[in-house]
C-alpha cells in the first residue's frame, strides 16, 4: 500500500522496518538520538534534521550516540560490520569525510579485495550533502564523486522518497559498504512511497522522464531541475529524456548508453564541482562507447569551480538551476557540425 | 584587580557587545533575515573575553563554529562581522563566508571553523611560525567540549609538546555538544585532566568569572611567550541558546538556563566585582552599554543596506592566479 | 605458574615460529625473492603470545603493519602466511593482500593494517559486535608507539570508554617509529598514564616478559569479558630487524641490538624460566624447535612451487555483485 | 649549467635551494631527518627514501621530524602558511590522505575564497603516490584525481627529473596551496636539470613527442610507458603526440584542445582508478570543447576498477604498460564511422 510521505520520513521508515526485520542492524552517529548524558528528553534530536527521531525509544541501544569522534565511530562501523552486524552509521554532514575518510578508503573499501574475497562489510554509511540552505563552504558539498573513484565502495544518491526507502533498504542487506547521499533539500520533498520493506537493485538507472532530443543525465536534486528545464523545452518542441543514475557506483552504463544512441544529443547534470566529477565520467563513458551516436558535444551543468559561497545571492548564483540546463539543452540541440 | 580601569572598561565593552550582538542576532534570526548556521556565544563571553585580554594584535587564534564571541573579543570590527552574517559585500568575508567562517587574519583571528576540532591543528601552525621567526607570539585554539574528543585535538596537544610550541588550548565545556551531554561523550572525569597524558600543564576555571580566566589563560600564555611551551585551560561555561538558531533545547533540564541567566551570569558577576570594589562606577558601565546598543543597531541597518554579492564575485578568490 | 604445561609448550610454540618465521623472511627478502614493504616481528614474541594466550578463537584482534607475530599468535595458518607473503594464491588472502593486510577473520584475526592508527576503530567495531550480540568476546587493537600518536587511536580509546566497550589496548612500545624515537614522538612521560585522560585503567610491563604480559592482558581482557569496560597495556618491547627490510638503523644506538638478543631475549628469559621451574624439559623445547624449523622450511617450500594469482584473478572480490 | 641528475635529487635540490634562498620556508614530515631523539645518527633516513637527506645537517630546526599525526602536522603546515611561513610538508605515501583530508579539503583549499579573498595559504604537501613495488592497496595509490576534484588545491605530477624541480620550486612559491604527486618509480630517473633556480609555469602542458595521428595525454609515470608505446607504433607509420600536462590543476586545457583539433583521435592514460578520475575529466573535456574535430571514440588506458593487488603477477597487470597503451591507439588510429 502506497502512501504519500516525505523523503525523511521514507528514510526513516526505512531504518525503522530493517531494524525491526534484522536484530543485527544498529545504528549509530552524533546526536542521532540526542540527550545522551543531558538531564532533559532523550530522543531530543534524531539528528540535526530529526531522521532518526522515535528509533531510540522503539529500539533502545542499538541506537547510540557517539563523541564527536568521525574516525573511531565510522571505523567501529566498519569493524562491527566486519564482525557480523549491519551498522548504519549517520556521517552528519559529508563534508566531514575529511576527517574519517581512511576508515572508508583504506578500510571498508579493501577488505573484500585485500584479503582475498575473504571478508565482507556490510556497512551503510549515510550521510547528507549539497548546497541550497546557506550552510556555506563546509556544509554544502557533494563529495559523491570521491567516493566513486574509490574502488570497493557502492554509492547512492536517491533523488526521491520512493527511491530513498528502497535504495536504503538494499545498502542495509547488501554485504559491501554503501554510501547513501541524500540531498538535504529533499528531505521535505513528498512521494509515494508503499508502506512494505522492498529493496531497489543497485545499479538500475531510472528513466524519469521519456523524451527523444536529447539526453539528459542527472543526479539527487538535480534530477527536479533537470525535470523542469525539460518542461520548459518541451513547451518549444525539445524533448527531453531525463536519466537519474540513482547509484553511481555501480553505475547503469546501458541505460545511458541507449539513451543516447537514440537521441545523439547529451546534457549531464551534476551539483558537484566540475574536475573529475560525476558530470565528466558519465561524459567519458559515453565519449567512448557512444561515440558513433553522438551528433552534438556532451555538455555539463555544474557548478564553478571554487568552494559553496555563503550569501544567498551568490549560492543561487552557484548551484545549478533550471536555466542553466535549458540553455545547456538549447545548445546541443542546436547544434549541428 | 589585576587589571587597570581601561583595561576593565574594555573587557566590560567586550562581554557587553558579544552578549547584544548575539542577542540581536537570535532576534534577526527569527525574523528570517539571516540564513544558514548560526552558533551563538551567548553566555559564554567571560572566556573569550578573559583569554584574550591576554593577548595583542599580533598573537593568533583559531575559533570554532560558535565563534561570535571570539572574534569580537580579538577585535575584528563589528559592522563587518554583522554585514557578513548578512551576506553582504561590506563583510569581513565579503560575504563569502558566513557565521560560521568569520575570519580576519589582520587582527590574528584565524577563523570561526565549521568543522569540529579543525582549529587546534592550525594554531600548531600559528605557534611554529611565531617559533621560527623569534617573535614572542603565542597561538590560542579555542574547542568546545565536543571537540575536546576529536582526534585532531589530541594530536595537536601532542604535537605542541613535541615541538615545544607557544601554544595555548582552551576549551570551553559548556556541557554539550549540540545535543549531547559532555557527562556522555567525555570518557574521563575532567576535560583538562587529559592534559597531563600531553605532558603539559592544565588549569579548569569558572568561565563564568572573567578574572579566573583572565588569570588562569594569563599564566598560560605568558609561559608560552616565554618559551615554556603548550598548556590547556578548561573554561567551564554555559550557552545561553540554544546549539543553533532553531534548536528547541528539549535536552536541557527545565529552568535550566533561567537559572543560569539568573545566577551564574557573567556580565552580571563582572559588574558586581568592578563596582563593589569601587574600581569602576555603574555609570561608565551603563554608558558602555548604551554605546553598544548604538553600536549593534547601526550595525544591522548598514548591513540591511549593504549590497548583496552578484555574478562578478561568485568566481573570484579561488586562486591567484590560475 | 600460571599456565599449564601444555600451554606452556603452546607459548613456547608460537613465540619460537614467529622467530624462525621472521628470520627466514629476513633471509629470503635479502635474496630478493620476497618483494615489498616487510617489517619483522622478532624480539617481541612475547607480546603477541602473551596476549593471544588470553584469548579465543572468536575473540578478535586487529593488527599492524608489523603483524606476521599477532598472526601466528592468533592462529593463522603459518603456510598461508607464507605463501601471501610470497604473493601466490594459496596464501591466506590469494596474494592480493601480502605482508601489510595479512588477515583471516575466521581465526578472529581481522587484518595486518597498513596504515598506522588504522586498527583501533576498527577494534571498537568487533567490540561493539560482541556487545551487541552478548557474547562474551573482547576485541584487542595492537598499537605501535609511534601509532599511540595517532588520533584515531585517541578517539578510540576515549569511543571505547562511553561506549563501555569489550576491548583492549595494547601499545607495543620498542621505542621507534621508523627511525624517531618515542622519546621524541610521544609527548608524555608515559604512553600507558594516557589512558587515565580516557577513564580506563592502564598497566605498563616488560614485554620481554611473556609472563607479564601474559598477566596484565589476561587482567585486562577479563574484565572486558565480565562487562568492566576497556583497558590498556603498554608492553615494553624491542624490535631486532630495522623498521622494514632494507632499513640500515644508523639511528639506533652502537651494539643495541647485539645488547638486547644477548640479555633481553623473550625466547632465552621462557626457555630459562620454564625449565629452571622444572615445569618444561630442555628436550621438550628443543623438540618443538625442531618441529619449528621444519614447518618454516616446508612453508618456504610450498610457497615457492605455489602458483602466482593470474588475470582471472584481477577483477574477483571487488564486490558481491555489479 | 645542466647536469644529469635523478629526480630525487632534483627534488632535493629544489628544496636545498629554495630554503637557502627563502628563510620562510620550512620542512617537516615523518622521518624527513631521521633519528630524532634516539641513540644513533640524525638525518639517519631523510625520508623513507632519502629524499630530503643532507637538508638537517644544513637547515637544522627548519627541518623538523614530526610524530605520526598527520592531521596536526598537515594543519600545522597550513597554519604556518597563513601565518606568513612557506612550509613544504611531506606526507609520506599519498595513501595516508585519509587520516588528514580535512586540513586540505576544509582548511587549505578554502581560506581564500571563504575569507573573501583575505587569507594565503603558501603551503606544498609533497606525496609519494604511484604502484609498482608491490606495495599493495594503502600505499600505491594514486589519488590525484581527488585533489584535482577539490576547488582551491593546485596539483602538480611531474614526470621527470627538470620538471619535478621547476615545479616545486614554482610550487614552494606559489601563493595557494599545492600538492605535488611524485612517482615512487621515478626516483631513480635521470635526466638534464639546470643547477640554477628555476620555476616552471603551472598550468602548461609538456608536449614530450610531436605527432599527427593520435593524442596521447598521460600523467607521471604513465608519460614514460606511452612514450614506449608511441615508439613502437612509429615504426608501424602511427605517429603519437603524447602531451604531459605537468600539472592537473591548473590544466593546460588549451595544448589538449590544439593537439586533439589536429589529430581527431585521442588516448588517455592515467594511473588512478578510472571512475571520476583524471582520464574522465580530460575526456569529458574534449567531448565538449573539441568534439568538432573528433574522429574516433576518447579511449582511456586505466587499472581496472579494483584496489592495487599485492602480488607482482597481478600488480604488473593492473598497472597500464605500453602493450595496452598501443592496443588502445591502434584502436582509435583504426576507428572510421
Ligand atoms: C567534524 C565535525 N563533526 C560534527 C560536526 C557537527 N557539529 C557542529 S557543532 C557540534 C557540537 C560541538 O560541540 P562543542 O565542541 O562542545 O562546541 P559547542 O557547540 O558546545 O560550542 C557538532 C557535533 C561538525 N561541524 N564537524
Ligand atoms: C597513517 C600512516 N602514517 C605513516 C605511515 C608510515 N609508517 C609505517 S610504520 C610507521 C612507524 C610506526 O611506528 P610504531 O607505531 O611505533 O610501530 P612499529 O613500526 O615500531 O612496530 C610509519 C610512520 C603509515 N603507514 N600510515
Ligand atoms: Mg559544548
Ligand atoms: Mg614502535
Amino acid at each position: 500500500m502506497a502512501r504519500t510521505i516525505t523523503y525523511q520520513q521514507a528514510i526513516n521508515e526505512a531504518l525503522d522496518q530493517e531494524m525491526g526485520n534484522d536484530p543485527s542492524v544498529i545504528l549509530m552517529g552524533e546526536d542521532i538520538v540526542g540527550g545522551s548524558g543531558a538531564d532533559g528528553e532523550m530522543d531530543a534530536w534524531g539528528g540535526p534534521l530529526g531522521i532518526t527521531k522515535g528509533l531510540y525509544p522503539k529500539y533502545g541501544d542499538r541506537v547510540m550516540d557517539t563523541p564527536i569522534t568521525e574516525s573511531a565511530f565510522i571505523g567501529a562501523a566498519v569493524g562491527a560490520a566486519a564482525s557480523g552486524l549491519r551498522p548504519v552509521a549517520e556521517l552528519m554532514f559529508s563534508d566531514f569525510m575529511g576527517v574519517c575518510f581512511d576508515q572508508i578508503y583504506n578500510q571498508a573499501a579493501k577488505f573484500r579485495y585485500m584479503f582475498g574475497g575473504k571478508a565482507e562489510t556490510p556497512v551503510v554509511i549515510r550521510t547528507m550533502y549539497g548546497a541550497g540552505i546557506r550552510a556555506a563552504a563546509q556544509h554544502s558539498q557533494s563529495p559523491y564523486s570521491i567516493f566513486t573513484h574509490v574502488p570497493g565502495l557502492k554509492v547512492v544518491v536517491p533523488s526521491n522518497p520512493y527511491d530513498a526507502k528502497g535504495l536504503l533498504i538494499q545498502a542495509i542487506r547488501d554485504n559491501d559498504p554503501v554510501i547513501c547521499f541524500e540531498h538535504k533539500s529533499l528531505y521535505q520533498t513528498e512521494g509515494e512511497v508503499p508502506e512494505e520493506l522492498y529493496t531497489l537493485p543497485f545499479g538500475e538507472a531510472n528513466v524519469v522522464r521519456e523524451g527523444g532530443d536529447v539526453t539528459i543525465i542527472a543526479l539527487g536534486l538535480m534530477v527536479h531541475r533537470s525535470l523542469e528545464a525539460a518542461e520548459t523545452l518541451a513547451a518549444d518542441g525539445i524533448e527531453c529524456e531525463v536519466i537519474d543514475p540513482r547509484t553511481t557506483s555501480p553505475l547503469d552504463d546501458e541505460t545511458i548508453l541507449e539513451s543516447v544512441e537514440s537521441t545523439g544529443r547529451v546534457v549531464i547534470v551534476d551539483e558537484a564541482s566540475p574536475r573529475c566529477s560525476m558530470a565528466t565520467d558519465i561524459s567519458a563513458l559515453i565519449a567512448r562507447d557512444a561515440f558513433g551516436s553522438l551528433e552534438a558535444p556532451i555538455q555539463m551543468v555544474t557548478p564553478p569551480h571554487t568552494p559553496v559561497p555563503f550569501a544567498g545571492s551568490l549560492e543561487d548564483l552557484y548551484v545549478p538551476d533550471a536555466t542553466k540546463i535549458e540553455t545547456a539543452v538549447r545548445q546541443v540541440a542546436g547544434y549541428s557540425r | 584587580m589585576p587589571l587597570d580601569r581601561e583595561e576593565l572598561l574594555h573587557a566590560y565593552r567586550v562581554m557587553k557587545t558579544i552578549r547584544v550582538f548575539e542577542e540581536r542576532v537570535h532576534d534577526e534570526f527569527a525574523t528570517g533575515e539571516i540564513e544558514g548556521f548560526v552558533h551563538l556565544y551567548a553566555g559564554e563571553e567571560a572566556s573569550a573575553a578573559g583569554v584574550m585580554a591576554n593577548l595583542t594584535r599580533d598573537d593568533r587564534i583559531a575559533s570554532t563554529h560558535r565563534g561570535h564571541g571570539h572574534c569580537i573579543a580579538k577585535g575584528v570590527d563589528v559592522r563587518g562581522m554583522m554585514a557578513e552574517i548578512y551576506g553582504r559585500t561590506t563583510g569581513v568575508c565579503h560575504g563569502k563566508g558566513g557565521s560560521m567562517h568569520i575570519a580576519d587574519l589582520d587582527e590574528g583571528m584565524m577563523g570561526a571553523n565549521g568543522i569540529v576540532g579543525g582549529g587546534p591543528p592550525l594554531i600548531c601552525g600559528a605557534a611554529l611560525a611565531a617559533k621560527v621567526k623569534g617573535t614572542r607570539n603565542v597561538g590560542v585554539a579555542f574547542v568546545g567540549d565536543g571537540a575536546s574528543n576529536q582526534g585532531t585535538t589530541f594530536e595537536s596537544l601532542n604535537l605542541a609538546t613535541v615541538w615545544n610550541l607557544p601554544a595555548v588550548f582552551v576549551a570551553e565545556n559548556n556541557g554539550y555538544a549540540e545535543a549531547t551531554s559532555s557527562r556522555y561523550s567525555v570518557g574521563a572525569d575532567s576535560i583538562a585532566d587529559r592534559a597531563a597524558g600531553f605532558g603539559m600543564p592544565s588549569v579548569s576555571v569558572d568561565g563564568h568569572d572573567f578574572f579566573a580566566v583572565y588569570e588562569a589563560a594569563g599564566e598560560a600564555i605568558s609561559r608560552a611567550r616565554d618559551g615554556g611551551g603548550p598548556s590547556f585551560v578548561e573554561c567551564r561555561v554555559n550557552r545561553y541558546f540554544g546549539h543553533f538558531e532553531g534548536d528547541a533545547q528539549t535536552y536541557r533540564g527545565p529552568n535550566e538556563v533561567e537559572d543560569l541567566r539568573a545566577n551564574r551570569d557573567c556580565i552580571d558577576l563582572f559588574r558586581v566585582a568592578v563596582t563593589t570594589s569601587g574600581d569602576i562606577a555603574q555609570a561608565d558601565l551603563d554608558g558602555i552599554d548604551s554605546d553598544v546598543d548604538t553600536l549593534i543597531d547601526s550595525a544591522v541597518d548598514e548591513a540591511r543596506s549593504a549590497p548583496r554579492p552578484g555574478a562578478n564575485d561568485l568566481l573570484t578568490d579561488v586562486y591567484v592566479s590560475y
